[in-house]
């Protein structure tokens, strides 16, 4: 059960991972990081790690994200393709 | 050329890590690392129930100090090089009605659950960190919907500095009562009570401010370039 | 004195600043210095009671070693903690006017001394990565303090990489030990650390701490940055701060690897620096950038210094690195006025024939002139490199003399070029101003000092060394062998 | 039994990947944004390494709760991981606002534009041979 659980958030986690690395959008690859760091906070749970995982989801998944998607607003690679 | 070098590079390192990690799960070879010996003595000598807080601001302290700095040399670097905020900004044109008025709604119950987070540290799940997470997006959010009317920098940074000076301060009172810097204070308490852990509490709640209003300050900046 | 107060003391200014500034503008100038001198006065105060009583730990939240953290306060490390104070204080002198984010730039300055006091004094793997982390990212900061975006996001990559495999590898330790305190691993290092684990922690620490020691491989950030920055930011990171990640990487051979391996691996590194880093200052054509090739050199030496083992290696190490810390941040104060091509430097000694001596008298004790000290720092290095016997060493003693060489070729070139051209008559050369001589000045004075004050040095070094050098005193100091065994 | 050291199998391949993935990104790529990308797998990595490392067979999470009596798992890493998670965000928000910075100036992010510019700017000429960083373009 745990086992299944721990597989499925590590092949969620690398693939977005590859996601992230090869989206051509940038935003989509910001949405990418925030589903991997979700991934991975599912994960330090099965880990027995529920502190860390709290940390993982609020300051990976949700600071994280938005500091990189307002930069990506402000220097106009909102839409652009790289 | 340079992406050949690059993959090579990788996977060399790969191996490596192969290597290592194989060693690392045969041999297996840590049974009586201070890990155990802090389970079986936290309780007793600090007194949380939760033991990753009483490594986190006990045994480590001093840690939790440094990482509170970087956050601090963080936040002022980037006001070094986001520089002064130009009075002629242009902002974003306000959020629609729902927006707004969910973010109005939205604020008291998340500033309650940080709050909720941070005091509650020592005994289940959470803390500072996490809390302070919390409280900057419940001050992020109503930026985000009506941009015009900014974040407040002379409080946040007023929070920033009195929190932080308020951690070294308890650090600084415990080095003079017992003689060691950021020694647990007013003994331990019944284990799993909201009252209990000694100065615990306390820090973290310093944390929980010096983390949110960094955080909030942080985003705040970033959005009004 | 508790050795804490040396770290907490800058933090505390550091946190209070900008809301002191906020209220009272009229304190501004007394703040900063003000708290570095009482921690200079402190850290003065600490080194006098371990001259006498020998050196002592620090144990935070009354939990002994292998638990807490602790400092480790010894006579090698306050020397590293009083140079750090001592040489912002006197930067502090080179101070401009007010610009927009001098506060900001203030409070840093005070950050990184309280971050390089930590990374110094620290006995904990973990914590001193906490440290190393305050220190690198103030230097990310202030190298971006005048509009050198560029640079200091290159720079920035670099030292999170370097961060990212120095926790890798401290979790690699870790992984095969399960302690973080120094005098711990010290004990269990004989039989834990000599595996494909313990080496690949080594590397990955020794590339995370060699970004900001200039070590080889990652050292790209170098020239860039000191050539962008704020002269007194180049002086303070390139002459003052880079030591202290070597001061690390020699105390973790001594407490960790001791094997001969880890040791040429740093021989190695530092070679590879002294030789590139000198060849690159040859063909520079920018005072700036020839400044910063030369500080990869120097480095390149104390590293190589550091990796002969036992004491000697200790002694000529330690004078090396404060020498460095002597004279380069001086030569990166006089070149603020001059930071041009090399080309336009002829005929410099008309405008400002004082900033001109100075230049000579530092670039002659850069390059080891009797009866500079510097002379006297490199005399050390050989020195100990010929008494090893190990044909590595003895390679490198060609290297070093071959760099002498280099070195004395392209200062010589700037001399001749300010003392024999004639002024152009396009020259835009200015006399420095009095707030670049100011430090410079002071620097001299220290330099000066020195040099009647060799013997009493080398009889103090030598104590400390050989002390500093011995990792049974370390563990004794540290924690109690009966609790662990 | 066997399943524990499944996990233990598991995540130990997850946070190489993102280690490599990291390296990979941090090597390859040029564009300043996908670098970032790259520390902060890099980043993610050597967390979920620390925290595999805390992970024991049969532990439960280190907090105490009434009449429990099963091992728990080691606390140190969590809170190395802590720390490092928060200080990998200050991090992060530094580099992106030297990044925004930087394309207001430049209006650039590749990094090799970026070094032969700062070169043009301070008047230096590139070294060849010693930092490789730059080639002619």
């Amino acid at each position: 059960m745990l086992f299944g659980i721990a597989l499925i958030s590590i092949i969620i986690m690398l693939g977005s991972a590859f996601a992230v690395l090869f989206f051509e959008n940038y935003l989509a690859s910001v949405v990418a990081l925030s589903v991997m760091s979700l991934a991975l906070s599912v994960l330090f749970v099965v880990l027995q790690a529920p502190d860390v995982a709290l940390t993982e989801a609020a300051v990976g998944a949700g600071v994280s994200s938005v500091i990189l998607a307002l930069t990506l607003r402000r220097i106009g690679l909102w839409q652009d393709k790289s | 050329m340079t992406v050949f070098s690059g993959v090579i590079f990788t996977i060399g390192l790969g191996v490596l890590l192969i290597a290592v990690m194989k060693s690392l799960i045969l041999e297996q070879v840590l049974t009586g690392g201070i890990g155990s010996i802090i389970l079986e003595q936290a309780p007793t000598e600090v007194g949380s129930a939760n033991i990753v807080s009483s490594v986190l601001l006990a045994y480590r302290g001093l840690d939790t100090l440094g990482e509170l700095t970087v956050l601090f040399v963080a936040a002022t670097a980037i006001g070094l090089v986001l520089g002064q905020r130009s009075p002629d900004t242009k902002h974003d044109s306000e959020a629609g009605f729902i927006l707004r008025s969910a973010a109005d709604l939205l604020f008291p119950f998340m500033i309650m659950l940080g709050a909720y987070i941070i005091l509650h540290g020592h005994i289940t799940p959470g803390g500072g960190f996490q809390g302070g997470a919390i409280l900057a997006a419940a001050f992020f959010i109503p930026i985000l919907a009506s941009p015009a009317s900014p974040l407040n920098h002379k409080v946040s940074s007023l929070i920033e500095g009195l929190a932080g000076t308020a951690f070294i301060l308890i650090g600084l009172f415990a080095l003079v009562g017992k003689g060691y810097f950021l020694a647990p204070l007013f003994g331990t308490g019944d284990i799993g009570a909201l009252f209990s852990a000694g100065s615990l509490p306390l820090l973290y709640l310093a944390v929980g401010l010096k983390v949110g209003s960094e955080l909030a300050g942080l985003l705040a900046r970033l959005q009004e370039v | 004195m508790n050795a804490i107060w040396l770290v907490v003391l800058p933090l505390l200014g550091a946190f209070l600043l900008p809301l002191v500034y906020r209220e009272n503008i009229k304190l501004r100038i007394g703040i900063g210095p003000f708290v570095l001198g009482l921690n200079l006065i402190i850290a003065v105060m600490i080194w006098f009671d371990v001259a006498a009583n020998g050196a002592h730990t620090i144990v935070m939240g009354g939990f002994p070693a292998p638990l807490g953290i602790i400092f480790y306060v010894d006579q090698l490390a306050l020397l590293f903690v009083i140079m750090v104070i001592l040489g912002t204080l006197i930067l502090w002198l080179g101070k401009e006017k007010d610009y927009i984010g001098y506060i900001q730039e203030e409070t840093l300055l005070l950050l990184i001394v309280g971050g390089s006091c930590g990374l110094v004094l620290s006995g904990d793997l973990f914590n001193i990565y906490v440290f190393y982390e305050i220190v690198a990212v103030s230097s990310y900061g202030l190298a971006a303090s005048r509009g050198s975006y560029a640079a200091s996001v290159r720079f920035l990559i670099l030292g999170a990489f370097g961060s990212s495999l120095l926790l890798l590898g401290i979790a690699l330790i870790y992984a095969v030990t399960g302690t973080l305190n120094l005098a711990h691993l010290a004990v269990l290092a004989p039989q834990s650390l000599q595996g494909i684990v313990g080496v690949t922690a080594f590397v990955f620490i020794i590339i995370g701490l060699g970004v900001k020691a200039e070590l080889f491989p990652v050292n790209t950030w170098v020239p860039e940055v000191y050539t962008t920055a704020p002269a007194r930011i180049s002086a303070l990171l390139g002459g003052i701060v880079s030591k202290l990640a070597l001061l690390v990487i020699l105390r973790l051979l001594i407490t960790l690897y001791e094997s001969s391996a880890a040791h040429l691996l740093l021989l190695t590194l530092g070679v590879l620096g002294v030789i590139t880093g000198e060849l690159a200052a040859m063909r520079a054509t920018h005072l700036r950038q020839m400044l910063a090739y030369s500080s990869i050199g120097q480095l390149g030496l104390v590293a190589i210094a550091f990796s002969i083992p036992g004491p000697a290696g200790i002694i000529a190490g330690t004078a090396l690195a404060l020498h460095h810390a002597i004279v380069k941040p001086a030569l990166f104060m006089l070149t603020k006025a001059w930071g041009k091509q090399l080309s336009d430097l002829a005929g410099a000694s008309k405008v400002s024939l004082l900033s001109s001596l100075l230049f000579l008298v530092f670039a002659l004790s850069l390059i080891g002139i009797p009866p500079l000290p510097g002379f006297w720092a490199k005399f050390l290095l050989l020195k100990g490199a010929l008494e090893t016997n190990i044909a590595a060493y003895q390679m490198a003693i060609a290297v070093v003399l071959i760099a002498t060489v280099i070195e004395t070729t392209y200062f010589m070139r700037i001399v001749r070029l300010m003392f024999q051209e004639e002024l152009k008559k396009t020259s835009t050369l200015k006399a420095p101003a009095l707030q670049e001589l100011m430090p410079a000045c002071v620097f001299l004075a220290i330099l000066l000092i020195s040099v009647f004050a060799i013997k009493p040095m080398g009889t103090h070094l030598n104590t400390l060394a050989i002390s500093a050098a011995d990792k049974s005193v370390y563990i004794d100091q540290t924690f109690d062998k009966t609790l662990f065994p | 039994m066997t399943e524990t050291i499944g996990i233990q199998l598991v995540s130990y391949s997850g946070a190489m990947g993102l280690i490599l993935l990291g390296i990979f990104a941090l090597v390859n790529y040029e564009h300043l944004i996908r670098v970032i990308f790259g520390l902060i797998l890099l980043e993610a990595g050597v967390n979920l390494f620390l925290i595999t490392l805390a992970y024991r067979a049969d532990a439960v999470a280190p907090i105490m709760i009434e009449g429990q009596t099963a091992a728990m798992v080691d606390p140190i890493p969590h809170a190395l991981v802590l720390t490092a998670i928060v200080i990998g965000v200050a991090v992060q928000a530094l580099a992106l606002a030297l990044v925004i910075k930087t394309y207001q100036k430049y209006g650039t992010l590749n990094t090799r534009i970026l070094a032969q510019r700062i070169a043009e700017e301070s008047g230096t000429r590139m070294i060849e041979g010693i930092p490789t960083e730059v080639k002619k373009v």
